[in-house]
């Protein structure tokens, strides 16, 4: 009894399309394979025809959620190009605003998650609390999504002493409200026990299949940008690379919230500590012929860039590398042989990006309308018998703080 | 092990696998190699070097040839390895079977440069609609997109 | 003259009109209080604070474009909706909301407490049917759920309103209604199968954390999937009723009833299905919904059990009174 | 009477269903769910977020429409029962944003299926929307 | 015990008779904060023609004509259905010709009612 069965591209309530076919075997999935192009504008042609300004705002638009990792990554590949010191200022609010959409992105995550689960009041608080973030993001940037505040040489924007003030006050109700929902987070026995052991990803098959962020650190593998290859002012902040040992959905939750309480830390490091005099230096328009590599820690992990410059004010050319699609591999290996109850949290843990994928449950070429829809129902059963019978070791299971 | 040491490693054992190699900034080291040294040198970066992360795989257009570059990083090093092939017989190998997650890079420089990669495990088309065109490829620098009309709704 | 009370009855109160009136309010009840459990403020500027809010819903489903997907089954697909708020209305006449008539009548009778059970199942099956017949993946996976949860819930209720039936020594809802009146102490015997009631009416309704069925992150609309228009606001007003008449049965069947005749007993029972609805809302809002074989698991481990146990309580006290 | 009575409950209560084209960076999807959220609160007007189209009187278009999409949003406009109304939310739905003149997507939703609202912004922010959503409402014969 | 089933529960009902988190928008506008990147305003009185703007506006939205053979005078077209209020324009301007307001309810019900000509 195999049949195949296909997820999305259609999603109801939010984000792009993926669509995920999968052969099933019963209840298992044999094989996953996914179907992407649903969202892909090529980007990295157009690139080609702008100019590097222009390209700033290209860049921070190949993704919403994490819309300063990008222009970040480009701008400082191309202040390397330039041969141009960014001002020391601009460097540390370019990383203030870093971290703060760290913030952002990972409490979204957390009520993704809660969502996911069907918990729509904790979906509700999480990102009633982000919105304060928001607020921080949209009064020191004037967008509440698009920051736009990168430019070659530093940032757009500076930072006074009231904004100063307002973050870090905001900053404890912040902290407040992670403590929150990390005790309700480990007293909620079904949502631990739907987590853990979820979607296992061994340490020798992330750093095979190339995963990064939180995804990688929760096998164990202690890789993180920000730490191995410092930009911006990492090199001077201190800071813990978080990671967890257990493998699975679990872990990823648990290296996120560890996360958010670094990032707290580091905002309030950044704003004590931030340098006076100017916030940007002038930049040339044309770039003289070279290339660079540029690497970002973005909230999902490693973000890529790779400029080559011909001496114009146009890129020869821009290669982005997403930090989504490098763990696009690594979850095809996470839902090998896993169960079919579990995909939406798999999916979650990687990113919340794509999980929307799962409001579309399709089966592909059926036979007869009788028989699929009793294969269907027979496959959940036994989904069932096997979760009664790993039942209690779920149990075991315990919130790690 | 730092950049420096690497780069001297390098250059000292599989000297004569490669055609250059050199430290292009702080954290980077560029390395040259002909395209039938590839799998061999990324097996022994891979191996001696501790280089398990496959970030991507850029092609580039360089007109007579293509450059195809793996960026492979570990704790302290990039290394920008790159290859040539040549526009007439844009051939590569696939890498998948020393590092298995290189499969959507293979697929999408397939898909952007009409590359054909060698014994890779899953060739089909990655990020281009279904009923694009065969022998289409966009990152090609001598292909052109022509912009489709705009139709504003409500006439002029 | 005698014609005319039963018509009234069955049309005016708590006939037709009441229940779609009240059911509206409920909804609106439970909508708002959810919004503001979760500190927003809900349904606020269709009528006053938005009460008219599920008129306008059920209004505007009416006057839209009904849409019969074409591998659907056509007759049952557009009879179902209209058979079950039958059903559900013909449920509501059984409480004991305003009798005037001592003696067994069509509406009260030795026993009713069983019809009631039995056709508040109906509803139920009546989901499965839809799901199975709009031909849809998702439609189809929602009517599985919804039987695969029936066989869950539906014993732990009957075994709980078993007890209070018990302990009156009647199966009569009125008698029973009428022995918690006398002797109100009485009805905290009960209490833990008053929750089980509760619990298995949430699951009944399908709704969080029971509202697997229609999980929209799983199955987009579940049973439901492929109605719209006329026959999805069927649908919407046989949930809404449901929800009344759940409540009401719970109430007079553990809380004593609705005595003192047609006014005071209207009060009672809008004031003691608000409790109930209060009860199911902030059940709603505290958790996340459970996979089915936890629902399954769950029903079978502690609501049974538990409903066995509070029989045996009742079986003692019993014992002990007379 | 009927007729102010239909017309009053359709403005009363209308029910979204949120369609990502493809190309977009997804900005204005978050911004969509913001305003679902306790802080903006869209259900105040009626608005619920459904997931099938069936159920459906608001179609809100986020992202300009890719070559691999351009068939799904068709699909999923026809399946939304009439009378339906269509919010081109966002740079992208509206204009095409920063793609135009990408290879791989059109400029905008009213390529491919006719919209009756537009919300400038990149995204917008989640009162904007609302004010489209009153404005569309208001505009309702 | 109580506490592990439902934790949730005392939260939800404390908030039960707080004030909702919610704004009261569309009926009190909400104060944008200062800095906020609204719509394009153009000035084309001070516009030299330079195309600085135009070249660098990441979206197309500007379009500069020139209006008389003889003088420097310019027309300037703003397409606020392409705009991505990045201020890219305001900062690139050497003459200053633009500024950002604080308007975001600019919703229309057709494309043309977003083209803006300054004259
Ligand atoms: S980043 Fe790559 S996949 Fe994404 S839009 Fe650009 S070219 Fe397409
Ligand atoms: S990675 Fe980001 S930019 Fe690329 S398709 Fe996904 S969301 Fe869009
Ligand atoms: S991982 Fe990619 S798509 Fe997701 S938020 Fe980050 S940049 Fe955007
Ligand atoms: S990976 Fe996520 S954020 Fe990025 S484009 Fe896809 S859905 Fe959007
Ligand atoms: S499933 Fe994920 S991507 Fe889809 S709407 Fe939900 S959070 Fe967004
Ligand atoms: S309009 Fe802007 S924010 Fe919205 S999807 Fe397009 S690029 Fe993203
Ligand atoms: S704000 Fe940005 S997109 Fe808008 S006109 Fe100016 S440069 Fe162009
Ligand atoms: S940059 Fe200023 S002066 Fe130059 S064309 Fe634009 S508006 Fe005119």
């Amino acid at each position: 009894m195999e049949f195949k069965v296909s997820l999305g591209p259609q999603h109801p309530a939010l984000h792009e399309a993926v669509s995920l076919r999968m052969t099933l075997e019963g209840e298992i999935i044999r094989d996953a394979d996914l179907k992407l192009g649903y969202s892909h504008r090529g980007i990295e042609k157009l690139a080609e025809e702008r100019t590097f300004t222009q390209n700033i705002y290209l860049t921070e638009r190949i993704c919403g959620i994490c819309s300063h990792s990008h222009t970040t990554c480009f701008v400082q590949g191309v202040e390397q190009l330039m041969e141009l010191i960014p001002a020391r200022r601009g460097l540390y609010i370019r990383t203030l605003i870093a971290e703060l959409e760290r913030v952002h992105s990972h409490l979204l995550w957390l009520g993704v998650a809660g969502q996911e689960a069907g918990f729509e009041s904790f979906f509700m608080y999480t990102w009633r609390d982000r919105e304060v973030v928001m607020d921080i993001l949209d009064w020191i940037t004037g967008n509440r999504v698009h920051y736009a505040m990168n430019t070659f040489g530093g940032v757009r924007r500076d930072i006074d002493e009231l904004q100063k003030k307002k973050i870090l006050d905001s900053l404890d109700l912040l902290t407040k409200r992670t403590e929150y929902y990390l005790k309700i987070g480990a007293n909620e026995p079904t949502f631990v026990g739907r987590l853990a052991g979820v979607g296992k990803l061994s340490r020798e098959d992330a750093i095979a299949l190339c995963a990064v962020g939180p995804t990688l650190r929760a096998s164990g593998v202690p890789m993180d940008v920000r730490k191995d290859d410092p930009y911006a002012v990492y090199n001077e902040i201190p800071f813990e690379v978080c990671t967890a040992d257990s493998c699975d959905v679990l872990g990823r939750a648990v290296v996120r919230v560890k996360e958010l309480i670094q990032s707290y830390k580091m905002i309030e490091f950044l704003l004590k500590n931030l340098p006076d005099g100017p916030f940007k230096v002038k930049a040339p328009r044309k770039v003289k012929p070279n290339e660079v590599y540029s690497r970002y820690e973005a909230p999902r992990g490693e973000n890529v860039h790779y400029i080559k410059s011909n001496g114009s004010d146009k890129p020869e050319r821009l290669k982005v590398r997403a930090p989504t699609l490098a763990n696009y591999t690594a979850t095809i290996k996470m839902l090998k042989n896993g169960f079919i109850a579990d995909i939406p949290l798999i999916f979650a843990a990687i990113d919340p990006c794509i999980c929307c994928a799962e409001r579309l449950v399709q089966l592909d070429n059926p036979r007869s309308g009788e028989s699929k829809v009793l294969s269907f129902s027979q496959l959940r059963t036994m989904a069932n018998d096997h979760y009664k019978k790993v039942n209690l070791l779920k149990k075991e299971a315990v919130w790690p703080f | 092990m730092n950049s420096e040491a690497i780069f001297e490693k390098i250059n000292g054992e599989i000297k004569d696998k490669i055609l250059e190699a050199a430290i292009a900034a702080p954290r980077r080291i560029s390395v040259k190699v002909e395209r039938g040294q590839l799998l061999a040198v990324l097996a022994y970066l891979k191996d001696q070097l501790q280089f398990t992360h496959l970030a991507t795989i850029s092609g580039v257009d360089l007109g007579e040839n293509f450059e195809v570059i793996y960026h492979l990083s570990n704790d302290t090093t990039t290394i920008l390895l790159r290859i040539l092939t040549p526009r007439a017989e844009p051939k590569i190998p696939s890498v998948c079977q020393v590092i298995p997650g290189a499969i959507l890079y293979e697929r999408e420089l397939q898909d952007m440069f009409g590359l054909l990669v060698e014994n890779i495990p899953d060739p089909r088309r990655l990020l281009l609609c279904d009923d694009w065109p065969q022998g289409q490829y966009p990152l090609r620098k001598d292909w052109k997109f022509n912009r489709p009309a705009e139709i504003i709704p409500g006439g002029k | 003259m005698a014609i005319l009370k039963p018509i009234l009855y069955i049309l005016v109160y708590p006939g037709l009109i009441f229940l779609m009136v009240y059911s509206t309010f409920c909804e609106w009840f439970d909508r708002k209080l959810y919004a503001r459990m979760q500190n927003r403020i809900g349904p606020l500027h269709t009528g006053r604070s938005g009460i008219l809010q599920p008129v306008a819903d059920i209004i505007k489903l009416f006057a839209k474009e009904d849409i019969v997907p074409e591998k659907a089954d056509k007759h049952m697909f557009s009879a179902l909706p209209v058979f079950a708020l039958a059903i559900i209305c013909t449920t509501a006449l059984y409480l004991p909301l305003w009798h005037y008539s001592e003696a067994p009548s069509f509406i009260s009778f030795p026993g009713d407490l069983i019809v009631v059970a039995y056709l508040l199942t109906l509803p139920t099956l009546i989901y499965f049917l839809a799901g199975w017949h709009s031909n849809n993946y998702f439609s189809a996976i929602g009517g599985v759920r919804v039987l695969t949860m029936l066989f869950g819930y539906e014993i732990p209720l009957l075994l709980a309103l078993l007890s209070p039936a018990v302990l009156a020594d009647s199966w009569r809802i009125l008698e029973i209604a009428r022995f918690f009146q006398d002797k109100p102490l009485l009805m905290l015997v009960n209490l833990i199968g008053f929750f089980i009631a509760v619990i298995a009416l949430q699951a009944k309704l399908e709704r969080v954390p029971f509202d697997i069925p229609h999980a929209e992150t799983e199955i987009v609309g579940g049973q439901l999937t492929e109605y719209s228009g006329k026959k999805l606001a069927f649908f919407r007003l046989l949930g809404d009723i449901e929800m009344v008449v759940g409540a009401g049965l719970i109430a007079a069947v553990f809380m004593g009833g609705f005595p003192g005749g047609l006014l005071p007993g209207l009060a009672w029972f809008i004031l003691k299905t608000l409790f109930i609805i209060f009860l199911l809302a902030a059940m709603r809002a505290a958790t996340s919904r459970i996979r089915i074989d936890q629902m399954i698991n769950f029903s079978w481990r502690w609501l049974a059990p538990l409903a066995v146990l509070q029989l045996f309580i009742v079986i003692i006290i019993k014992g002990m009174v007379s | 009477m009927i007729e102010r009575l239909v017309h009053w409950s359709r403005v009363k209560s209308p029910w979204v269903l949120h369609l990502n084209a493809g190309g977009g960076c997804n900005g204005c999807d978050i911004e969509i769910l913001a305003a679902l959220m306790p802080r903006f609160d869209l259900e105040r007007f009626g608005v619920l977020l459904k997931a099938t189209p069936r159920h459906a009187d608001v179609m809100i278009c986020t992202g300009a429409v890719t070559l691999q999409n351009r068939d799904r949003v068709l699909r999923v406009y026809e399946q939304v029962p009439e009378p339906k109304f269509v919010v081109a939310a966002g740079a992208c739905a509206m204009a095409g944003c920063v793609y135009r003149g990408a290879y791989h997507s059109l400029f905008g939703i009213d390529q491919v299926i006719p919209v009756n609202a537009y919300v400038p912004g990149c995204p917008f922010r989640p009162t904007a929307l609302m004010d489209a959503v009153v404005k569309l409402l208001n505009s309702v014969k | 015990m109580n506490n592990k089933i439902v934790p949730f529960l005392p939260e939800l009902l404390r908030h039960l008779f707080k004030k909702p988190a919610t704004v009261k928008y569309p009926f009190e506008k909400e104060a944008v904060p200062e800095g906020f990147r609204g719509n394009v305003v153009c000035d084309a009185a001070k516009c030299i023609g330079c195309m600085i703007c135009v070249n660098d506006c990441p979206a197309e939205a500007i379009d500069i004509i020139r209006v008389s053979e003889t003088e420097k005078k310019f027309k300037m077209i703003l397409h606020n259905d392409r705009c991505i209020h990045c201020a890219q324009c305001v900062d690139s301007c050497p003459t200053k010709a633009y500024h950002m307001d604080a308007e975001y309810e600019t919703a229309a019900f057709s494309r043309h009612d977003l083209k803006i000509e300054y004259k």
